[in-house]
């Protein structure tokens, strides 16, 4: 099976679709502290644009985006979250005390960044999951 | 150390057996010698530490020990008075001769599962002695339902469909019990506050009869159930499918004592007479009692089988001590602090016969025991002065208790309860004399040479029948039986008795 | 030390992040760094324990990112918290050492994935003990419940079924709790729990209030299996593999009781869930129905999941009783059970699994000569029934005796019958696979057509957390008066006497 | 009263026809894929309420415009939105697990009625 | 059943809508709601953490374990749906491959008869 | 009155959900609800929370739709109720 709709239309417009999909997607991501939007919408557009993949690639996508990819994505999302939190405790601070990551810095500084790098993490962690998710429901519960 | 083990002595004499019963199970069933001995060994240390404590607790000394804080303002703790330690004695003594009277009985019966067997036959002595030495109601109620369950595997120890069945019968009227004891001790850690054991009782009148009486039910029930008391007593006789040292120990002794000597407890300990007959309750365990005495004789007539007939008779002879202590006299009340021991003694004397005579010729029934007094007239002399006994002839210790129950009817006005005695111990002959007879004076169909058991089965029937003598001539002779009973009594009612009869 | 209460649920959840990407390629790896996390996690709790005991019962406030409290996030570890984090972590650590022969057995090639999944569950659970925050608590809540939801599908073949309908159960509940948040932040504007307790007492008569402490209520009971509630339950227990079951039943529906009563002890104001709503009487009735319920259909069973499971609706009960008397008595004997429970229901399926491994059986007929074969696994077998009964001075003899000290005192007549009947139903239906197991093909006749069972006592990393299992069950018994003392009197506090 | 009360009142009575609407499907309806739609509509319902609670007269989205300062009566409250932020990625997570074993369960018993597979499960057990 | 049901989520319903009584009026700003936290969440978010938009600020910074959580909640799905779902998947030219599929029913019972902790003597 | 709008979009919720319950075809009941999800985005933003109308819009009309309509593909378009 290569795809599940054998169409040249689709195949050719999700092709040039996914990467647009995907820098809006980096935006969204990137400019949560601006405007509505942020690591989740990001992950999520992230997420579809694999979808579309998948649906009209069919095969051909794992090649591109293996299916072990999309839980170890999440995995080292979640995890990097989990190290900016604890960050801050190396240095004495509270976990995900933004403001205590990096000596040196002024504190609201330091927390813009904190949610910036937050929010990117979330991205890929929700990236990873759902693609991991829909992975996962296309086996069908093959036993 | 030593100074250690002599102010524990009341602990050390629960943990002994309790080893005993680990090093059994270790040893196995390959080195049944060493087996064997640890359980010798035990029983002997139990009954020395328990001794060594008689002259002391005579004197007023009461041995106490605080194990932990079990519950707070509750303590895990151990004393040593003297109704305490006349139940413990007897039990630890006659520990030791059923000890050797098992291993005779088993080999002789190549049983299986010995090791089992004799681990929890120690485990059940630890918690009996346990119970004698509880300081509160709440360690009487833990090692209560230790007792309880550490039975289990001796009931079933046939292994057949009927023993798990009776088994389960067991379990049922065991837990029943247990639940019920803690049922009643919580509304009494609930009203009074405490649980102490208070020589003349420590519940006061003015936490309402209705909560007294369902205290008071629910220990009935709790210990009833142990005692046999009917109309719950009907796992008492099917028990007697467990091998008849078991039987002897625990059906005589140990488990069925525990929960007479609950009854001793809570009319002495805990409500106290004048409460018990204020209340109304004392009248109730005597009619109860006085029912299953008259019921149990009876019901002993019909039975063929030899057990069950000891059975029913121990049925009834738990309510003599029930009554007794019902009763509320001083002098009943001795009465029932002595037929603990004599009842004891004579019948594990009766059982003992009867398992000899089972192994040794594989009969059960009584229509089977013509002229066996002939191939065994050791065994079936002892079984005669346990029956005398038993029935209230003088010079056996049958007799006193029973004077004493007499005259304490008479003294609480109760004569109906004379008249129960009276017949009952007619009744008492009624069953029992007939074996004998039978034994001796019938001509057995089978050729009969003189064969008795063997040796290890018939010292301690020899012993066990000159103790049930010697109760019944010198009642305070070694051990202080009478001594000890007295002092109960005094302790309870403040009456004390001058002479001995 | 004062980093105590983030670190339990983060090294957790760090641990399941790492097993995670490990367990991908090395399930022994993902084994260990899991089992790691678990041991991290009990030692912070212990220290935090200590430090509590230490503090008199002074709760350590942990503010999340710094923030303080109501503005951000703030984690307490208190007696109560302090407790129930290290029996979770204490359970977590026993089942991850106990895990992987019975996985390798149940759940072949997705070890891996399940090591994670159970660090998962010991970090939402620990994370609903530790939080000050009631919508914190529902992200915790859902953490552990999908993992749980995952670890319970990969059992028999009935599982996805039974664990559809849990999830569906476990959806209602969390949509109520989550419901009955919302009402709270609207009528009190704060969703922290210290906050909350200050400003709800000027709004005890506010109907949004009411109906937010009886969503809440009815959805934590939903996930506690409280009797109307509890019909998801018996077949996720009895399809689930042992190492979910003996992870899961232990503590999942007990963190539950817990968010209960610390909704009942520190959030809504003193005499609100009895005077003001007759909440805690009500959970005392239908646990006192589930008791009965659970405990009957129990002796009906031949699966040894089964009836462990209905054992559990039926113990669960002593828990809602605890609640339900709302006297200090009762609600300690609610909390102890809490532990007691944990410990023998644990201690219980953890010896069906190894049953399971070594005879391939969970029907209880079949546990014939089990007793012989593996002789001490069946000791600690016998000690958890004991204490599932309620025998002294195993530790189920002492919850019960403190709620029916409880009960006496509130007087509550028809709940001391209720869990006296219970007692003896529970007698009855382990008994029985006591008697079973303890029969011998060999010699006994009445069984005689079972083949004889081959020794095998259950392996070393197996029996090793059972047997720690069975001691902590005797002394948790002996010794309850310590923990009475220390942790649980102080958290009964605010009920007076 | 009635009429006051549903003018103010409407959207709860709304939000809770919803929820009552996904109770329905969640409890009634005997087809997991039902069950499973009716839970959707049953969270979201959740979701609406928090949203329209938190709802301010005469204030914008939650966020900052430079020109019109940081008056709290000017923004409307953001924590309810977060609240539900996080609550919906949950109800998104919630429903691809009850998918995955939806599938498991209809590739085991081949159908999705509840009470047929309650019934198969119990046979085959 | 089915109207015992639909009553029953009636008067839940009902219960749900009579609790709103006592919430404040919709949309008004005195509300406790808008005048407890999130009056410090809208005034300090900027000079806080230099972040226009307050529900990215509340979500990633005030209430980030939050937001932890829920990235945990998402991963732990995505784990789950694997854990459930995918053991072996059978490639087209027939050979086993993809995910987890290291050991096999044969293997598994080789380990459940082995020693160790493993069950393969290590 | 300002809430109009609002209260039409509320009826028209309510209308969906019943539809997507009721609907036998469960594609349709899958398209039905993907709809739903999208009005009540709608809803969202009108309600001023933006951020939440996009994270509706994007995962419960996007992706619970898709995983929904994944899931039809492997057990079917029937309902029996």
């Amino acid at each position: 099976m290569t795809s599940r709709f054998e169409s040249v239309f689709l195949y050719v417009v999700a092709r040039a679709m996914v990467p647009l999909i995907q820098v809006f997607a980096f935006y969204v991501i990137t400019h949560g502290h601006y405007s509505p939007g942020g690591g989740f919408q990001g992950g999520v557009m992230l997420a579809a644009s694999i979808i579309l993949l998948r649906v009209s690639m069919g095969d051909e996508s794992y090649d591109r985006f293996p299916r072990e990819a999309g839980i170890v994505i999440a995995g080292f999302g979640a995890l990097a979250f989990a190290l900016l939190g604890f960050m801050s405790m190396l240095f004495g601070g509270n976990f995900l005390e933004y403001a205590l990551a990096v000596p040196g810095m002024s504190a609201d500084e330091l927390r813009y960044w904190g949610i910036f790098f937050a929010e990117v993490f979330i991205g890929f962690l929700v990236w990873g999951a759902l693609v991991a998710i829909y992975d996962a429901l296309e086996t069908g519960g093959v036993e | 150390m030593m100074d250690l083990l002599l102010d524990n002595r009341a602990l050390v004499a629960i943990l002994v057996s309790a080893l005993a019963a680990v090093a059994v199970a270790l040893t196995g069933e390959r080195r049944r010698n060493l087996r064997e001995s640890w359980t010798v060994l035990a029983a002997l240390a139990k009954f020395g530490i328990v001794f060594s404590m008689v002259p002391g607790v005579l004197a007023g000394e009461r041995y106490e020990v605080n194990l932990l804080q079990i519950s707070p303002g509750l303590e895990l703790a151990l004393k040593v008075d003297p109704a305490g330690i006349l139940f413990a004695l007897s039990a630890s003594f006659l520990w030791i001769l059923t000890s050797f009277y098992a291993f005779g009985y088993m080999r002789g019966g190549g049983e299986h599962k010995q090791t089992r067997f004799f681990a929890w036959l120690a485990v059940c002595l630890s918690a009996t002695i346990g119970i004698c030495f509880s300081a509160n109601l709440l360690t009487f109620v833990l090692f209560y339902e230790i007792l309880s369950v550490a039975t289990y595997p001796l009931v079933i120890h046939a292994g057949s469909e009927k023993a798990y069945r009776i088994g389960r019968q067991y379990l049922v009227y065991a837990i029943t019990a247990g639940i019920a004891l803690v049922a009643g001790t919580v509304l009494i850690q609930n009203a009074a506050g405490t649980l102490d054991f208070v020589a003349g009782g420590f519940l006061e009148a003015e936490m309402g009869t209705g909560l007294l009486w369902a205290v008071f039910v629910c220990f009935f029930i709790g210990f009833g159930v142990k005692a046999g008391v009917m109309p719950i007593h009907s796992w008492l006789p099917n028990a007697m499918i467990a091998p008849t040292p078991v039987s002897a120990l625990l059906h005589a002794v140990a488990v069925v004592k525990a929960g007479v000597f609950g009854f001793v407890r809570l009319v002495g300990y805990t409500f106290g007479p004048d409460l018990m007959g204020a209340i109304g309750a004392a009248a109730v365990l005597a009619v109860f009692a006085g029912g299953t005495i008259l019921l149990a004789s009876f019901i002993a007539l019909t039975k063929d089988d030899l057990k069950a007939r000891l059975a029913y008779s121990t049925v009834g002879h738990l309510s003599y001590i029930v009554l007794g202590v019902a009763l509320l006299a001083p002098q009943a009340m001795l009465g029932a602090a002595f037929h603990m021991v004599t009842h004891a003694a004579m019948k594990i004397t009766l059982f003992f016969c009867a398992g000899a005579i089972y192994i040794h010729t594989g009969k059960k029934k009584v229509s089977q025991l013509d002229g066996i007094g002939h191939q065994m007239p050791l065994t079936l002399t002892a079984f005669g002065v346990g029956a005398v006994g038993l029935a209230g002839v003088p010079l056996v210790g049958g007799f006193i208790s029973k004077w004493y129950l007499a005259a304490g009817a008479i003294d609480a006005g109760a004569l109906i309860f004379l008249g129960v005695l009276l017949v009952s111990g007619i009744l008492n002959a009624a069953y029992l004399l007939p074996i004998v007879t039978r034994a001796f004076f019938r001509r057995s169909p089978d050729h009969v040479k003189l064969d008795e058991a063997s040796a290890l089965m018939t010292v301690p029937i020899a012993l066990t029948m000159v103790l049930s003598i010697m109760l019944g001539v010198f009642p305070d002779a070694i051990f202080r039986f009478f001594s000890l009973s007295e002092a109960i009594v005094a302790s309870v009612t403040g009456v004390t008795f001058g002479a001995m009869p | 030390m004062s980093q105590i209460p983030a670190l339990i649920p983060t090294s957790l959840l760090l641990a399941s992040l790492v097993a995670l990407l490990v367990g991908l390629k090395s399930h022994r790896a993902a084994h260990l760094i899991a089992l790691a996390g678990a041991v991290f996690a009990f030692v912070c709790s212990i220290l935090g324990l200590q430090a509590v005991i230490q503090g008199d019962g002074e709760a350590i406030r942990y503010a999340m990112g710094a923030w303080v409290p109501p503005i951000g996030i703030e984690f307490v570890l208190d007696s109560l918290a302090a407790y129930m984090v290290t029996l979770i972590t204490f359970i977590g650590v026993m089942v991850l050492i106990y895990a992987p022969r019975s996985l390798a057995l149940e759940t072949p090639g997705r070890q891996g994935m399940v090591y994670p999944s159970m660090t998962l569950v010991l970090a939402g659970l620990v994370g609903m003990c530790l939080t000050g925050d009631v919508f914190n608590l529902y992200v915790f809540l859902e953490i552990a419940a999908l993992a749980a939801y995952a670890l319970l599908a990969i059992g028999d073949r009935g599982a996805p079924v039974a664990t559809l309908r849990y999830l569906l159960f476990g959806a209602v509940g969390g949509g109520f709790y989550l419901l009955g948040v919302a009402y709270l932040y609207f009528a009190a504007g704060t969703v922290n729990m210290a906050d909350l307790s200050m400003r709800l007492p000027e709004l005890m008569e506010s109907r949004a209030v009411i109906v937010a402490a009886v969503l809440m209520v009815v959805g934590l009971g939903v996930k506690m299996a409280l009797f109307p509630f509890h019909l998801w339950l018996p077949d996720v227990y009895t399809n689930a593999p042992s190492v979910s079951a003996g992870l899961i039943a232990p503590i999942m529906t007990k963190v539950s009781a817990y968010a209960i009563i610390r909704l009942f002890l520190d959030v809504f104001p003193p005499g609100f869930f009895t005077e003001s709503l007759p909440i805690a009487t009500t959970i005392g009735w239908v646990s006192a129905a589930g008791i009965l319920f659970g405990s009957v259909l129990a002796v009906a069973q031949h699966d040894y999941r089964r009836m462990l499971a209905y054992s559990s609706v039926g113990q669960l009960g002593y828990i809602g009783l605890g609640i339900g008397l709302a006297n200090p008595l009762g609600m300690i004997g609610g909390l102890l059970h809490i532990l007691n429970h944990a410990l023998m229901k644990g201690l219980l399926f953890m010896i069906g699994g190894a049953v399971r491994l070594r005879f391939g059986t969970t029907k209880i007929p079949e546990y014939v000569g089990v007793g012989r074969a593996m002789p001490w696994t069946m000791v600690a077998f016998t000690v958890g029934v004991l204490a599932m009964v309620g025998i002294p001075p195993t530790a189920g003899f002492f919850s019960k005796w403190y709620l029916l000290l409880g009960a006496a005192d509130a007087g509550a007549w028809i709940w001391f019958a209720v869990i006296i009947a219970s007692s003896l139903l529970s007698a009855i239906y382990f008994f029985r696979v006591v008697e079973m197991i303890y029969r011998d093909p060999e010699t006994d006749s009445a069984v005689a057509d079972h083949e004889p069972r081959e020794a095998g006592e259950a392996p070393a990393s197996m029996f090793w957390p059972i047997t720690i299992m069975a001691t902590a069950v005797m002394a948790v018994g002996i010794f309850n008066v310590l923990i009475v003392s220390a942790l649980l009197e102080r958290v009964v506090a605010p009920l007076g006497g | 009263m009635t009429a006051d009360f549903l003018l103010s009142r409407y959207p709860y009575i709304l939000i809770a026809v919803l929820f009552g609407i996904g109770l329905y499907g969640m409890t009634v309806k005997r087809n997991l894929m039902k069950k499973v739609i009716g839970m959707t509509i049953f969270q979201t319902s959740i979701y609406l309420f928090f949203i329209q609670g938190a709802t301010k007269q005469g204030a914008t989205i939650p966020v900052r415009v430079p020109e019109m300062g940081t008056s709290p009566e000017l923004y409307i409250n953001p924590l309810p939105q977060v609240i539900v932020l996080t609550a919906i990625v949950v109800g998104v997570a919630i429903t691809g697990v009850a998918l995955s074993l939806i599938l498991v369960l209809h590739r085991r018993y081949g159908t999705l009625d509840e009470v047929e597979l309650l019934r198969r499960m119990r046979e085959s057990a | 059943m089915k109207l015992f049901a639909i009553i029953l989520i009636g008067i839940l319903a009902g219960f749900v809508v009579w609790g709103t009584n006592d919430l404040p009026e919709r949309g008004d700003p005195t509300s406790p709601a808008s005048t407890g936290v999130s009056t410090y969440y809208i005034e300090n978010a900027y000079t806080d953490s230099k972040t226009p938009n307050m529900v990215t600020a509340v979500l990633a910074d005030y209430r980030g374990f939050d937001t932890f959580g829920e990235a945990v909640v998402v991963v732990a799905a995505g784990l789950s749906c694997l854990l459930i779902l995918l053991r072996r998947r059978r490639r087209e030219d027939g050979t086993e491959g993809g995910l987890f599929s290291q050991a096999d029913a044969e293997k598994a019972a080789r380990m459940a008869a082995g020693e160790g902790l493993y069950g393969d003597g290590t | 009155m300002i809430y109009q709008l609002d209260f039409w979009l509320m009826v028209i919720l309510v209308l969906f959900a019943i539809l997507a319950l009721e609907v036998r075809d469960l594609l349709a009941a899958v398209g039905v609800l993907t709809g739903f999800s999208f009005l009540m985005a709608l809803l969202f933003a009108k309600l001023g929370a933006p951020d939440v109308a996009l994270t509706e819009a994007a995962l419960g009309a996007g992706l619970t739709g898709v995983f929904l309509l994944l899931a039809l593909v492997f057990v079917g378009r029937e309902s029996e109720d």
